[in-house]
């Protein structure tokens, strides 16, 4: 339990990357890049929780009272827009891979010329 | 190298990678205890010094406004890099559009799907707003809201109203709507340094915590980022449903 | 409530990895919109209410839906040349 | 001008923004200058920071948030020498770019112009911030439009792929550059440069800070195209518009680069104490990276492909450089990093210019067809010397001070390297100039015979002032660098500012500003024995060009030996497939192999 989140978050990382690898179909390999980068959402997110604060809003709560820390919170909603814009921008060069190449697996897109 | 060998390197090379990951990983304070200092100063000192109870959204909007302008930047150069990729595309396959064409609609709306969707659409747009709005005092605020109000526009879609998307939100709206919404958070970082203050320096009145109009200038960049966001989703979902319908021939949509 | 987490953590990696495994685009995206949604409750467990708003309306509904959209736009583009092959 | 260092970036942007919104509206010639007259500005912008610089770091607080009690509440640009001319090379090459571009028509020339301006503030902001998580976004955002940028040249089908490619592999490492900061914020609470460094300051490193210096090394290698991480590279940067691909070759990779060493002497400089392993390390990756880049780059016929793999080999050398981990070896890669970066553009352009009046970029193909067109044959020439390092190209000096570093510390054979590498890529660069403007070579003229009579009308007559300029201004920058050899020893003296880890954490976390930095021993500049080495490098490199050229010419033996390395070729050529899943997989190699030395020589 000590570090469970942790693990958690490089386990994502990894099997994430293990798609991107081992992928057959680009729409898939972008779908499974977005896993390896939810790795960092929570590893964010899991070091800065402290065990039994508040979420950091004070309206109805006063201030002094135990909370988590923001900061992480803000850098993930950074991280989260990163990460769907990637994936959108990802999408439509698949399109475009799609239409030049008439197929969206990767092994099929054609090797590099001339080398 | 073939995927059988490929995927073989992988799991060997990943297996150490992870060793070292793991064995890095547990360098790390146990989970659920905080050690750093940042935090806590913040939570300690954001809702005297700017009046927002959310310090979420104080860390995001002032504290570390330059972030999330480069953030809102991000998100303008993925809309555009998407709009120019798939706008050239369509440039040499489009067929002449015909907007009453029946075959322009979404395929299989039935009408209990489109009462439903129009009947949701009020509702969702007026949330949208209240997240955007009120950011600054509770979760959410303009990224958030931004995308519940892109939603807003997808439900128009669900209902088969696609030749009204095209008219509620023709690409001009959208990219104007962004684009402001991006040049906005520039302008509002440079009040600051026009008030003699520093770039993105939060000059306006702040108001108390708990008010709708406090913050200063948290809840207008919370509208700007609304904006942008709005935008920017409309247009990322209408660029790959124009494709989508702009391809589908004639007879092949019932 | 520790049990809570420990449950919300391991459905987490359970539905990463079915993602991953899921290699159907379509029913992909299927799978990973309910990853998105777990993801956001895990938030919610994090005290973060504001980035599970954001995961929520981004991960469980924005990219799925932009992934079904790229697939109804390559499917109409391809349908006939893949046959070809 | 309290605002100076927020400008240079937000100016792009406000431009940018506006400029796409009003695009339908816009005149083209209207967004065309707007562009151009923007890059120029953030280039001026970026001189002046440079010169308020020497006299110590400019420290600018985003929203006045000065720190209290030695923590950092906001985001600080913290601009020194070194990122201040990583910046202004920025600047220049976009000015560059845009001019380049002034008589191309593109479709989509107003968005493109935004993307442009974003691209720029981007690399801008990453060059001047003082906080990992803020470099981190700029990062992402010069990454998210040269991502777009590579991939729009739609007519290109294998521009696409190599978007494709780019954007998978480097969202990868950005996602370990994140990772990277989460650990360190993990342990230290901090995200500001400074604050992070004294957190970590005074203890010998453990396997936390240990592996989160592997990720952002690693994460930060990638964009840097260092060997093995560099597979993305080629068809990205090859495929790219000319007007992009300026940028890509001449500091986007470097951009990497610095960002390693930024953070290292920034942060991680006291816990990882033991240099002499660490040392190696790198010495290691710089060694492989020039090689594996400069082969490559002689194996190549499609000339902006060989500029791709010039950049990796360059990449090495510059590397090697910080490696030393010296204030000579940062000041000679950064002198060299500029100027090569301007010489690397210079030679984009012209290779621009071949594909744009020639219709092609293959060297084999293009056999003699050049010849109308001496004066760019000479440009080219020129740069082939400018990146051999001969004097008096600002090249020289870089490599002079690196060299002097590489004897200072023990490492003398790194001089076999740089004149190795450097009579590789000018090798290249020399047969292909030889080949196309000369028409020389025995293969050229079988391959080139065949030419269609209607090839005078394919191909535009006239070369324009704004295509040919930029390559010319670029080169006598790369040029005039060089004559100022006082300029070595300002490099020292910057590099002695950007790797004093205590002053910086007192300029940003105390505010104080030394009027006058301490001057420190500066390395005897000795020009006569580099000057040597460039000969020899120049002159291998036309060794090498003209036997290409001219093999039968060659004596039977020297032949037979040259045969011998074919099978190595074959090889190295053999995996570079260009294919995602491999690049994919390479990385996660060389994660591995590097976190493995790295855990071995630091703890």
């Amino acid at each position: 339990m000590r570090h469970l989140p942790y693990m958690v978050a490089a386990w994502l990382l990894l099997i994430g990357l293990y798609g991107v690898v081992t992928s057959r179909n680009l729409v898939h390999t972008i779908t499974c890049l977005s896993v390896a980068q939810s790795s960092t959402y929570i590893l964010l997110l899991s070091v800065g929780f402290e065990r039994g604060g508040t979420a950091p809003i004070f309206l109805d709560v006063p201030v002094g009272t135990k909370a988590v820390d923001p900061v992480v919170g803000a850098l993930t909603l950074t991280d989260i827009v990163v990460g769907a814009t990637v994936s959108a921008l990802l999408l439509a060069l698949a399109v475009q891979a799609d239409k030049h190449h008439g197929s969206l697996d990767p092994e099929r897109l054609g090797k590099a010329q001339d080398d | 190298m073939t995927p059988a060998l490929r995927r073989r390197v992988f799991l060997v090379a990943a297996a150490v990678a992870g060793a070292l990951l793991v064995w890095g990983l547990t360098g790390l304070p146990d989970y659920g205890v905080y050690a750093g200092p940042y935090g806590d100063v913040l939570n300690q000192v954001a809702v005297a010094e700017r009046k927002a109870a959310n310090v979420v959204a104080a860390v995001t909007f002032d504290y570390r406004g330059i972030d999330t302008m480069g953030e809102e930047f991000i998100l303008f150069a993925a809309v555009l890099g998407v709009a120019i990729l798939l706008r050239a595309q369509r440039d040499e396959t489009e067929q002449p559009p015909d907007e009453d064409a029946a075959d322009r609609h979404a395929p299989g709306t039935s009408n209990a799907v489109r009462v439903v969707g129009l009947a949701l659409l009020g509702p969702v747009v007026l949330f949208g707003i209240y997240v955007v709005t009120h950011g600054h005092l509770s979760p959410g605020g303009g990224f958030q809201g931004g995308v519940v109000l892109a939603t807003g526009a997808l439900l128009v879609y669900l209902s088969g109203e696609y030749v009204t998307l095209r008219r509620v939100s023709p690409e001009l709206l959208t990219d104007l709507a962004e684009s402001t919404g991006a040049a906005g958070y520039v302008a509002v970082g440079l009040v600051g340094v026009a008030a003699g203050a520093t770039f993105l320096a939060n000059v306006l009145p702040l108001g108390q915590p708990g008010m709708l109009l406090s913050a200063g200038t948290i809840p207008v960049l919370n509208l700007v980022v609304g904006l942008e966001v709005a935008g920017g989703f409309v247009l990322l979902l209408y660029e790959f449903l124009e494709q989508t319908l702009v391809i589908r021939r004639p007879g092949e949509v019932t | 409530m520790i049990v809570l987490e420990v449950s919300v953590f391991l459905l987490v990696a359970a539905a990463g990895t079915a993602v991953v495994l899921t290699r159907d685009p379509l029913n992909q995206a299927i799978v990973a919109s309910f990853y998105g949604l777990v993801l956001g409750i895990m938030f919610f467990v994090y005290q973060a209410p504001d980035v599970a708003l954001s995961q929520i309306a981004v991960g469980a509904v924005a990219l799925p839906l932009m992934i079904l959209l790229a697939l109804a736009k390559v499917r109409a583009l391809g349908g006939d040349r893949r046959d070809d092959r | 001008m309290d605002a100076l260092p927020a400008l240079p970036v937000a100016l792009p942007l406000l431009v940018a923004a506006v400029l796409v919104g009003l695009a339908p509206v816009c005149p083209r010639r209207v967004a065309d200058s707007a562009a151009l007259a923007t890059a120029a500005v953030v280039t001026v912008l970026c001189l002046v920071l440079l010169a308020d610089s020497l006299d110590g770091p400019v420290v600018y607080w985003f929203g006045g948030w000065t720190p209290r009690e030695g923590i950092a509440l906001g985001v600080a640009f913290t601009v020194d020498t070194v990122g201040a001319a990583v910046a202004t090379l920025a600047g220049v090459l976009a000015t560059a770019a845009l001019t380049f571009s002034w008589r191309i028509f593109e479709a989509v020339r107003t968005l493109h112009h935004g993307l442009m301006l974003v691209f720029l503030a981007g690399i801008v902001g990453f060059c001047l911030s003082g906080d990992l998580f803020n470099m981190f976004v700029f990062y992402e955002l010069f990454s998210v439009a040269a991502y777009a940028l590579a991939g729009y040249r739609t007519t290109d089908p294998g521009s696409v792929r190599g978007a494709l490619n780019f954007a998978i592999t480097n969202s990868v490492g950005a996602i370990l550059v994140l990772g990277g900061i989460a650990l360190l914020y993990g342990r230290t609470g901090a995200l500001n440069l400074a604050q992070l460094g004294e957190a970590l300051a005074g203890r010998p490193a453990d396997r936390l800070v240990v592996v989160a210096f592997l990720l952002l090394m690693v994460g930060f290698f990638v964009k840097a195209a260092v060997v093995p991480f560099h597979f993305w590279l080629a068809d990205a940067y090859a495929l790219a518009p000319t007007v992009v691909g300026v940028l890509f070759a001449g500091v986007v990779s470097e951009l990497g680069l610095y960002a390693v060493v930024r953070v290292y002497w920034t942060v991680f400089s006291s816990p990882l104490d033991r240099v002499e392993g660490l040392r190696g390390v790198l010495l290691l990756g710089a060694v492989t990276t020039a090689l594996v880049g400069g082969a490559m780059c002689l194996l190549q016929h499609h000339l902006s492909r060989m500029l791709a793999y010039a950049t990796v080999s360059h990449v090495g050398l510059t590397l090697a450089g910080f490696a030393l981990l010296g204030p000579a070896g940062v000041g000679g890669a950064v002198l060299y990093l500029v100027a090569d970066g301007m010489v690397k553009g210079s030679l984009f352009i012209s290779v621009g210019i071949v594909d744009h009046h020639l219709r092609d970029v293959d060297e084999r193909r293009l056999a003699g067809r050049g010849r109308h067109l001496p004066w760019l044959g000479a440009l080219m020439v020129a740069g082939a010397l400018g990146l051999a390092g001969v004097p008096p190209f600002g090249t020289f000096l870089g490599k002079a001070l690196m060299e002097e570093a590489a004897l200072e510390t023990g490492h003398p054979w790194l001089i076999g390297l740089f004149v190795a590498v450097a009579a590789l890529t000018s090798a290249a660069l020399l047969r292909a100039t030889g080949r196309v403007f000369l028409g020389l070579g025995s293969r050229a003229r079988a391959a080139g015979a065949p030419r269609s009579p209607d090839e005078a009308a394919l191909r535009h007559p006239h070369v324009h002032a704004t295509q040919a300029l930029p390559a010319v201004l670029l080169l006598a920058g790369a040029l005039a660098l060089g004559l100022a050899p006082r300029l070595a020893t300002e490099a020292e003296d910057a590099a002695g500012q950007f790797t004093d880890r205590p002053a910086y954490a007192a300029a940003v976390l105390e505010g104080t500003r030394d009027p006058a930095p301490p001057a420190g021993p500066h390395l005897p500049i000795q020009l006569a024995a580099p000057a040597l080495w460039a000969a020899v490098s120049a002159l291998g490199g036309l060794g090498l060009a003209l036997a290409a050229l001219m093999p039968d010419r060659l004596p039977t033996r020297l032949r037979a030996g040259a045969r011998a390395w074919r099978p190595a070729a074959d090889l190295l050529r053999g995996l570079h497939t260009g294919n995602l899943g491999d690049s994919v997989t390479w990385l996660v190699v060389g994660m591995a192999g590097f976190g493995t030395l790295l855990a071995v020589v630091l703890r």
